[in-house]
């Protein structure tokens, strides 16, 4: 079985190069990330490969704060089936189920939806900053942070985040046991851009994620035409969403 | 003289009655050949539940553990490690009425060799008693060697099926049965294609945790279920991968020679004082030892049915030999009783041949017995008893005591029947006995 | 009953039952021994001798009339009491000769003894010799009974019924499985024995040596005595 | 000729009768005893083998991908695809006479949801019309009922129009769904979530208005059963995990096993392997059960075979002795040695008959009391409490009578060889003592 990718949206903000503080350094690189309060929506490409076989999800992804809905649009088969996050909470929607079908943690034990969490937005709300040392990736200079999760109910206990010191934006993470050991990987890069209060900031465009166990797996998820947009806040709430 | 006749008249004619001492024998085979095969299944499943799978005498658990509830979430009413470190401390304070103490931490998850990701379910248990506790089956890696020979933390051994989808092959496959010795305690080599395998789980909390083992060597799950899902490994592991502190339950084994009544009574207060939801259960009654209860259930069935036939039988054939033993001499109890030996004198003679046939018959049996005990242990025939993956030998533990039992049991029925015989007989007017 | 009269039979009547049928062996028996008599009792087959005999001799029990032997009737005794009338008052000296096979001539003729609580195997041992001496077979006496001739067999019958002294030897056929010459030792021993110790005799047999050589004799036929 | 040795032989017996009715007793005594147990045995086989067949799904042959023993290791690959399918049972068409019906199999792991609760299960979908043929088959119907108080019932519920799924008692109380009555249990809706075939998220309602049992100790806590269709929608996929085809009873199956082989490695080199039913991979719990009755029943056999014999032989020696004359006298009149042991033969042979006769009444009276008296006990690894039951057939009455007498016969034949080599002289005026 290989892992499926369910991703969230994330929050823009602007970057002011004050004191630097991991803090803040966290906050500022969430913006680029996801998370946008008022809503964002665009277009998600999976691409997963595994043990020599490729498939391509695609996905209509619209997010407002850390709620977040998903609509599966390829393959036609999962066409109508919609994933719903409300924080840390999943659910399946599907036109053939009487009502949502909640996803419990354990089923991310089985790697159905680890990598929701990746892409979860908030980092800074859910984990405390360290900075570990900086780091020169590509000749450019990077802070490492390691960030240690607030309480034991996020789904990784600590994540190793680099933030390039130039752009103030996240290139890599390494998700960590309990004991430190890298479970996944991944790497973003930001070419979107987005308007969010008068002022246009970058926005991740790919994010490459790669599991430490599996020799044969590689996922990668592509932002594509980037929409801020307005939602009330009522519209991503379980309850009222029907199929 | 009352024996020296009986001794004498059996010497005669023993060809006569070959065949009333070869049916005593045979009654005598029956008992303790069965008695010695119900004798061995049960001291295998204890090797099996109490050693093998380390039960000891008591499991010491929350109460809710067996129920739905604890079912569905067993880290929920596990013991804690406030509850765990006063029993072991109650447990250490007593080095001369506990045999062995160990502790385990059950754990469900996944586990990957990088290429397939399956359902792994184990348990890690504390390393201290542990081969103490397993005693023949201290070598418990059929293949590969036990952790305890070399404890270091994320060891593991693997179910021998759930090892062969992990890539861990053992070269070249040995056919081991389940028996009392348990294995010879021999490295038998197997090689894993990697040598870390990563096992994912949900820590107490919900959050993901993953540890890497290295694979130390293959251990049999008993039943093919839970063979294909086995992980064993040392407590401190598993604590660590569900970031945990807590005990699943705790098993425990008395001395020998302990006033068990006495001990029980005091860990119970114990257990009450810590947390009235702890309890103690003998691994008989527990649902894991079901099996075990079922099964000696049907084997008595069995053994009762079967004694009582053959018994009848040899009893028929004793009567027999002694209505014509008796037949034949009816002029001798004649000259007997004219002799002015009373009917108690011509009885006890009848009864003291009937005991030496008896005797004749049990020493045959005994050589029967044994032999036949020595000739199917050696054959090593081996039978698959019911859903174990691995083939249980047809042994016969030799019991004194039931030969003791056998021997009794053929006497009264020898004693018995000769008594009846002759009686018919004695009642007879002398002169009746006389003529013949 | 005069003094010395040891055995007395008052109206004693015997019948079988063969299938159906009531066959009187003995009817109106009246009869009276006295110590140290030696008297035989003779007849056809069939004449009710042997019935007589087992009557006497306590081995069977009469239809009616009454069997004093010293004073004292033993017509229907319990078992207990019977055992110890035949182990102490009477012995017995078959046709078959009746030894137990797998025991020794000393140990057929210490047979009675044993049943005699207080008598210590020294005694017992003494008895045994002097009865054999008797007999003339003290040699023979770890010989088995299956290792002597007929004659030889019956003198150790007789030894045994010597062994307990016997008021009254009751010897049923004793020479009828011997060869005539045996036969007339055997005779001739009893004869010594009688005149010996004053032991009272009484057998059937239709041995005509014998019947000559004795004092007294009973016929008996279909079951009642016709001269004595 | 022979009627006269048979009226000697009976005539024989007939001179004690006391000693007669004895050993034939001792004969009954044992010939019941075998019978019995023979028929218990023979009840649990009919029993494992019509739940291996009928009720575990497993049919008499299994049709597997080779090397499907690794199936969840890496399902995907070891599905057979519904267009394999269809064309082996296209190909069976060809053994149309001997197949009853063909069923479909797929095993699924996913997880129950019931409103907040998740656990691990392990699915068994069964093809719908094979499900309720094979669950509601006399022979199963017929072995269970006073065997087991519990007495399947198909998937498909008339009472209720969409299909149900059925789940063990022990599931249900987990799920926090006490069940008292498994006939007529609660029923409840939920939900099932997987992960389909190629790892995508899936999930499907399903009506939970079932309850079944499971002969081993570990699936008591994970065993669904449904329609294959719902677990093909929950796994995205059309295919089987093994194609289950049940024969008509009077087929052999050995035969039938090869053709098949023989037909799939044609058809589809290299691809499928067919099994029996009784093989431990498909069923332990018949194989491993079985084996163990089979060890009690020879090693009963043994005892109480040996102590009838034993005691017969015991008489007949003695009357042997006891006739030595009448042997002598026969012999002097000419009668071969042979003829005269024919005598002793029959002997045992009325007495072996006679016994087998008034035996084989006794234990079917005895059979109907132990079943009326309705003992009941756990036999390991089966479906919850069982009745002592007592089967007995003609057949097995044959068989026991067989295996009792054939031995006993030829032992009369030598105990009679010693008596009758000796010589005339001694056999006539036999001075051994005795009569």
């Amino acid at each position: 079985m290989k892992y499926y990718i369910i991703f969230s949206y994330f929050i823009f903000a602007n970057v002011s190069l004050a004191q630097v503080s991991p803090e803040v350094l966290l906050k500022e690189s969430d913006k680029s990330r996801g998370g946008i309060e008022d809503g964002l929506s665009w277009v998600s490409e999976l691409k997963t490969r595994e043990n020599g076989q490729t498939t391509v999800r695609k996905f209509l992804v619209k997010s407002k704060g850390t709620d977040a809905i998903v609509e599966a649009t390829e393959p036609l088969r999962t066409k109508g089936e919609i994933y719903v996050f409300n924080d840390r909470n999943m659910w399946l929607v599907k036109p053939d189920l009487k009502k949502p079908v909640s996803i419990s943690p354990k089923a991310k034990l089985t790697g159905l939806a680890s990598n929701g969490d990746i892409a979860s937005t908030w980092y800074s709300r859910d984990y405390t900053a360290a900075l570990e040392k900086k780091e020169n990736i590509k000749n450019e200079s990077h802070y490492v942070l390691l960030l240690k999760a607030k309480t034991n109910t996020t789904t990784y206990d600590q994540i190793r985040y680099w933030i390039n010191e130039k752009t103030q934006l996240a290139t890599k993470a390494d998700f960590l046991s309990l004991q430190g050991d890298v479970l996944k990987t991944a790497i973003f890069r930001y070419e979107n851009k987005i308007k969010l209060g008068g002022k246009s900031i970058p926005f991740v465009s790919e994010m490459y994620i790669e599991d430490k166990s599996r020799e044969d797996y590689k996922s990668i998820l592509k932002y594509i035409d980037l929409k801020t947009s307005k939602y009330k806040t009522g519209e991503f709430n379980i309850n009222n969403i029907r199929n | 003289m009352i024996f020296r006749i009986a001794y004498r008249n059996v010497k005669k004619n023993w060809r006569k009655s070959y065949a009333a001492i070869l049916a005593i024998a045979v009654g005598f085979v029956a008992q303790s050949l069965f008695v010695g095969y119900l004798d061995n299944v049960e001291k295998l499943f204890e090797a099996m539940y109490a050693n093998k799978q380390m039960y000891g005498d008591l499991i010491i658990e929350d109460a809710r553990r067996m129920q739905s509830v604890g079912k569905y979430d067993p880290l929920k009413y596990a013991i804690s490690a406030d509850s765990a470190s006063q029993i072991s401390e109650w447990v250490n304070q007593r080095p001369d009425t506990v045999h062995s103490y160990v502790q385990f931490l059950q754990f469900s998850g996944m586990i990957t060799d990088g290429k397939t990701q399956l359902v792994v379910v184990g348990s890690g248990n504390d390393h201290k008693y542990s081969q103490k506790m397993r005693q023949a089956f201290a070598w418990d890696a059929k293949y590969g060697t036990p952790l305890e020979a070399e404890p270091k933390p994320l060891t593991a051994l693997l179910g021998v099926q759930l090892g062969s989808w992990m890539g861990c092959l053992p070269n070249p496959t040995v056919e081991l049965n389940l028996e009392l010795t348990g294995y010879p305690p021999v490295i038998r080599p197997f090689k894993c294609s990697n040598q870390l395998l990563q096992v994912t789980a949900l820590t107490e909390s919900g959050q993901i945790n993953a540890l890497n083992f290295s694979i130390k060597g293959l251990a049999d799950g008993g039943i093919r279920e839970i063979d294909s899902r086995l992980l064993l490994t040392d407590l401190k592991s598993i604590q660590t991968l569900l970031n945990t502190n807590k005990i699943t339950y705790a098993t425990l084994k008395w001395n020998s020679g302990v006033n068990q009544h006495e001990s029980k009574k005091e860990l119970n207060k114990l257990l009450k004082s810590i947390d009235e939801n702890l309890h103690f259960v003998s691994w008989k009654e527990h649902e894991d030892g079901i099996l075990f209860a079922q099964s000696m259930e049907i084997l008595n069935v069995f053994r009762y049915f079967v004694v009582i036939i053959v018994l009848l039988i040899a009893g028929m054939s004793v009567f027999n030999t002694s209505i014509k033993s008796v037949i034949e001499r009816v002029k001798e109890i004649g000259t007997l009783l004219s002799l002015g030996f009373k009917q108690i004198h011509v009885l006890q003679i009848f009864l003291a041949e009937s005991l030496i046939t008896c005797l004749i018959g049990n020493v045959f049996g005994c050589l029967i017995a044994t032999s036949i005990t020595t000739l199917l242990n050696s054959l090593n025939i081996g039978y698959r008893a019911g859903i174990y993956t691995e083939a249980t030998l047809i042994q016969i533990n030799f019991i004194p005591l039931a030969f003791f039992n056998a021997a009794i049991v053929t006497f009264v029925v020898s004693g018995l029947t000769t008594y009846f015989a002759v009686k018919y007989f004695i009642n007879k007017r002398i002169i009746q006995n006389l003529n013949g | 009953m005069a003094a010395s009269t040891l055995l007395e039979l008052n109206d004693v009547e015997k019948t079988y039952l063969l299938g159906e049928v009531k066959v009187p062996a003995l009817s109106k028996i009246n009869l009276k021994i006295n110590t140290g008599e030696f008297t035989t009792i003779i007849g056809p087959s069939g004449s009710g001798k042997t019935t007589l005999m087992n009557l006497i001799g306590s081995l069977d029990t009469p239809d009616a009339g009454q069997i004093l032997f010293e004073g004292l009737d033993i017509s229907n005794l319990t078992n207990n009491r019977r055992s110890e009338y035949l182990n102490k008052k009477i012995g017995f000296v078959f046709q078959s000769f009746n030894l137990i096979p797998v025991l020794s001539v000393f140990e057929n003729v210490e047979l009675p003894l044993l049943v005699i609580e207080k008598m210590s195997a020294q005694e017992r041992h003494d008895r045994v010799a002097w009865c054999l001496d008797n007999v003339g077979l003290f040699d023979f006496k770890n010989y088995r009974p299956d290792q002597l001739s007929g004659g030889q067999r019956q003198r150790v019958a007789i030894a045994r019924a010597l062994s307990n002294h016997p008021k009254l030897i009751l010897a049923d056929e004793p020479t009828a499985n011997l060869d005539s010459k045996t036969a007339h030792q055997i005779i001739n021993l009893l004869l010594d024995l009688n005149e010996k110790y004053n032991l009272t005799f009484l057998f059937c047999s239709h041995d005509e040596k014998l019947i000559k050589r004795v004092r007294r004799v009973i016929h008996l036929s279909d079951g009642s005595i016709l001269n004595d | 000729m022979t009627n006269t040795f048979f009226r000697l032989a009976y005539r024989g017996l007939l001179r004690n009768k006391k000693r007669t009715a004895l050993t034939a007793l001792a004969f009954i005594i044992g010939y019941v005893g075998l019978l019995i147990l023979a028929g218990y045995t023979y009840r649990v086989n009919n029993v494992l083998l019509n739940q291996a067949i009928y009720l575990n799904m497993n049919g008499h042959i299994r049709i597997q991908k080779i090397g499907a023993e690794n199936y969840w290791a890496a399902p995907l690959k070891y599905l057979i695809s519904q267009d394999h399918i269809l064309a082996i049972i296209k190909e069976l068409q060809i053994f149309d006479d001997n197949i009853e019906f063909v069923g479909e199999k797929l095993k699924v792991a996913s997880q129950i949801v019931y409103d907040d609760k998740t656990y691990p299960v392990f699915i068994d979908g069964y093809s719908l019309n094979a499900e309720k043929r094979a669950r509601t088959h006399p022979k199963l119907q017929q072995s269970l009922s006073g065997f087991f108080s519990y007495v399947p019932t198909p998937l498909i519920q008339t009472k209720v129009n969409s299909v149900g799924a059925s789940i063990t008692p022990e599931l249900s109380h987990i799920m926090g769904i006490v069940t008292r009555d498994p006939i007529a249990p609660p029923a409840f809706d939920a939900q099932l979530v997987g992960l389909d075939f190629e790892s995508n998220l899936n999930a499907i309602d399903i009506i939970v208005n079932r309850r079944h049992l499971t002969s081993s100790a570990f699936m008591r806590n994970y065993s669904v059963e449904m329609d294959i269709e719902s677990a093909r929608r929950l796994t995205n996929v059309d295919g089987a995990s093994e194609i289950n085809i049940f024969l008509k009873s009077e087929v052999n199956l050995n035969q039938f096993l090869n053709n098949t082989n023989d037909l799939l490695e044609k058809k589809f080199p290299q691809q499928f392997k067919a099994e029996l039913f009784s093989t431990d991979e498909v069923s332990p719990e018949y194989t491993g059960n079985m084996s163990f009755l089979m060890v009690m029943m020879v090693f009963f056999l043994i005892i109480i075979g040996g102590s009838v014999i034993l005691s017969i032989l015991n008489v007949l020696t003695m009357s042997i002795m006891e006739r030595k004359s009448e042997i002598g006298t026969l012999l002097s009149l000419g009668y071969s040695k042979f003829q005269v042991r024919k005598i002793f033969i029959y002997e045992s042979f009325i007495l072996g008959t006679f016994g087998i006769f008034i035996g084989y009444i006794i234990s079917l009276f005895f059979a109907s009391v132990i079943n009326n008296l309705e003992f009941t006990f756990t036999p390991p690894g089966a479906l919850g409490v069982a009745f002592i039951r007592i089967d007995i057939n003609i057949l097995l009455g044959f068989y026991i009578a067989i295996i009792m007498l054939l031995p006993l016969l030829i032992l009369s034949y030598f105990a009679t060889c010693k008596q009758t080599q000796k010589k005339l002289v001694h056999l006539l005026n036999d001075n051994e003592g005795g009569t």
